[in-house]
């Protein structure tokens, strides 16, 4: 029996920040395994922070509003704080999941720490590169 | 946006009681409460009322009073059925013959009658649905001793032959039952036309309560009892009966044979209408189940790029009830056993929804519904441009 | 001759509904129809309701919600008890042990099992219609997978030690079972007090609705399931739930527990009275089941040199109704299972009615039946000058 809250209901029904982007700066897949529902996470990183952030998502509703709740955690956080997001950060967040739903939660958190890890690989060279400028 | 309705549209799954069965029931809740086996007089009151629906009930399908054992509902009519003839028939062999579509109340019966003994053979159907009365004609065995497929699925609203299969099935001597707890007050059923020997139905399909159905056994038909203690129903079903269940279903019934032709039609013109509106807005959805040989109150549709549930949910937030796959396990996420069977690739399975209309649903609901499902399907396309 | 009354006098049969609970059911029959297992609003109303119930049920009883499965009524509780632990026992034996005065729903299923493989001992009881923990004792052996015994006899009305027999069986770890239809809402009744892993209840008899009953399953008591579908009470007991009766279960719990102590009471007081009134007016007249250890409400006597039929007749020309021997078997005219038991001559045994009264009883009511019974009995035996 799935009894969903009010938040996950108004993220479902209104996600924020759902669309993609064309130009992002890194981006992070992650699918479920077990029913095969899908998120990918689009990312702009600015001073190592998360200044815009969108995603598409093919999932259940507790999915849908996992993702727009993750997006809306991670925006304006720096990438290491954004990293650190936990499902219970998200679950909390959407005022609890239904039991047999929270395996849902798990989409958001690994396709957006995907992202970011994306995100540091593509800017491995030039961050070592701005490390060496700022050190000298 | 449209002004709010509330649109009920998940009949299949239960229906609301009929104003009249209500009445019915409330009058007896407050004037007759006897034990329908005490010899007294509130005894004796009660018995009258329980043969009265008793008779109700054998008309609606043209059979006799003394053929319907009442039940607590389809549930228990298909159990008592399938292992009420697998049983009685287990000196003559322990072969079952059923369809890979049926109701969980009869597949995971005769899973059941698998682990213990009996050897059960589950037939394909179609992309449409059908079982093919020669398939069933082909898996007949010298030690068969009964054929169970249901009149109409609950799913995709498909109407099996019947009739056909019932022939097969006498031409063999083999006690064939229906599931016809689909098609009872939306389409004819008469034990006679469709050759069966055993038929279940339930009253909260049909505007009645919940908690209650019959089970019709025909004159000679020979079955084992489920449950065992005093000797009511005929021994078929013992426990004291539930007298205000069982008039609910009587009157329900009596309402059915009344109303039937009239309010079919109905159904099947708003169906019309929502598949109709469905094909021209949405060209690329899939309508489940045989175009025409379907129950009249049925629309089963796959979105290839949706989910079920988000469907479900959404329409729910705008006062509109559907179901995704059957009711009773629309708590599951994983694709229903019928759809599988007809060949629904788990991604469009999965965009699933059913649509089932009833007494309260009007034209304007249909369009209500259209524009509201239209504009779901198509945010959730967005969602995903990978479609 | 005193102004004629309508008397109700066959509570153990069944009740009337409590107006608290028609209320109830009537308001659930008009609002609420929704499939508890439908995830849309009509769904979660009805989920709701049905939760509520649960609770009410468990509370009366001191068990936890989850431990409470509804069904069909007291039949189906007592079938479901005893072949779902009978048979999830299976691989450790096939020995159950019970007593000889069951309701036929508990003995007519052991002689299903006995005739299916298993080996089941009927423990006798003593003249007062007690079974002795220490019969249960000595009939233990290595491969008992249950026992099940009465809390008080349907018939007698004698309160069997349970707890002491469930603490035996809890030593010897062996699912125990108590049928509680006629102690529920009449004596308390808390599991945990009663030692019992399961234990049987059914609405009708405590001013709910016919047809709807509960099983207690403690956690970690396994037992398989009758029927077989949809998945709803857990996998226990499928098929659509009978809301408005298991609805007016809950409020028929609910009031039960509020009311019992003091209706209980007053039940006694009347039984004392009736006991009294016969015993001075009839001498030879005999109570059977114990003298104090009985339920509160019944009253059962065996009158030498009458027909139970004939004053079940007589009586109910008087607007008096009565049962003789069990409600379900009213209909036979041999001596009952649990007449004989205790040891009653087919004579004697024959000439015996059972009382037993309930909420609608005045002290006026017992005076007026007294009248009517001693008049009856005195001009029976007038016929047959050898008495
Ligand atoms: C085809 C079919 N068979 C059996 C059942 C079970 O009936 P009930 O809900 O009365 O137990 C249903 C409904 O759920 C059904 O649609
Ligand atoms: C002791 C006992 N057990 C079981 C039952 C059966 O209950 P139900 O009538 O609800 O099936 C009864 C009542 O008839 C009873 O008195
Ligand atoms: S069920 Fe797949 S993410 Fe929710
Ligand atoms: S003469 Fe009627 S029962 Fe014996």
């Amino acid at each position: 029996m799935i009894i969903y809250s009010e938040k996950v209901i108004e993220h479902f029904m209104c996600p924020q920040n759902a669309h993609s982007m064309p130009d992002a700066d890194a981006e992070g897949s992650y699918g479920d395994p077990s029913c095969g529902d899908y998120l990918t996470v689009y990312l702009k990183v600015k001073d190592n922070r998360i200044e815009e952030i969108s995603y598409l998502v093919f999932g259940c509703c507790a999915s849908i509003a996992t993702s727009s709740m993750t997006s809306v955690l991670a925006k304006g956080k720096t990438l290491e704080e954004a990293f650190n997001i936990t499902e219970e950060d998200i679950i909390q967040a959407l005022d609890g999941l239904p039991e047999n739903k929270v395996h849902c939660s798990n989409l958001g958190v690994s396709a957006l720490r995907s992202a970011i890890e994306n995100y540091l690989n593509k800017n491995r060279t030039e961050d070592s590169y701005e490390n060496s400028n700022s050190s000298r | 946006m449209a002004v709010r309705r509330e649109v009920y549209l998940d009949h299949a799954a239960t229906t609301p009681l009929h104003p009249e069965v209500q009445k019915e029931m409330c009058h007896i809740l407050e004037n007759t409460f006897g034990n329908p086996s005490s010899l007294h007089f509130y005894g004796r009151a009660a018995k009258q009322q329980l043969e009265l629906a008793r008779t109700r009930v054998a008309a609606l399908i043209g059979a006799r009073p003394e053929e319907i054992i009442f039940t607590s509902g389809g549930t228990e009519s298909d159990n008592l059925a399938v292992i009420g003839a697998a049983f009685a028939g287990r000196s003559k062999g322990r072969h079952i013959i059923t369809s890979a579509i049926e109701h969980h109340a009869v597949l995971d019966t005769c899973v059941m009658l698998a682990r213990n003994g009996f050897d059960v053979t589950y037939l394909p159907v179609d992309k449409d649905g059908f079982v093919d009365p020669l398939d069933v004609r082909k898996a007949i065995r010298r030690d068969t001793v009964l054929i169970t497929i249901m009149h109409a699925n609950n799913e995709i609203g498909t109407i099996e032959p019947i009739p056909e299969i019932g022939r097969i099935a006498r031409e063999h001597e083999i006690t064939f039952h229906t599931d016809a707890v689909q098609t009872v007050g939306y389409i004819p059923v008469h034990v006679d036309a469709l050759n069966v020997d055993l038929l279940s139905l339930s009253a909260h399909k049909i505007y009645g309560p919940k908690g209650v159905g019959a089970l019709y056994i025909r004159k000679g038909t020979r079955i084992q009892p489920l449950l065992h203690g005093g000797g009511q129903e005929r021994e078929y079903r013992p426990g004291t009966e539930n007298l205000p269940g069982i008039v609910g279903l009587g009157k329900a019934a009596e309402v059915a044979a009344r109303d039937l032709p009239g309010e079919s039609a109905r159904y099947r013109m708003l169906c019309d209408r929502l598949i109709r509106g469905i094909k021209e807005r949405i060209p690329d959805a899939k309508l489940n189940g045989h175009p025409e040989q379907r129950l009249p109150h049925n629309v089963n549709f796959s979105f290839c790029g949706t989910k079920g549930e988000c469907l479900l949910v959404g329409l729910d937030q705008q006062g509109i009830a559907v179901s995704t796959g059957s009711a009773c396990s629309s708590g599951a996420s994983q694709l229903s056993h019928v759809l599988k069977e007809i060949g629904l690739t788990p991604e469009l399975g999965a965009g699933t929804i059913r649509m089932t209309v009833g007494r309260s649903n009007k034209e304007e609901d249909i369009d209500y519904v259209l524009d509201a499902l239209v504009e779901l399907v198509e945010r959730q396309r967005a969602f995903d441009e990978k479609v």
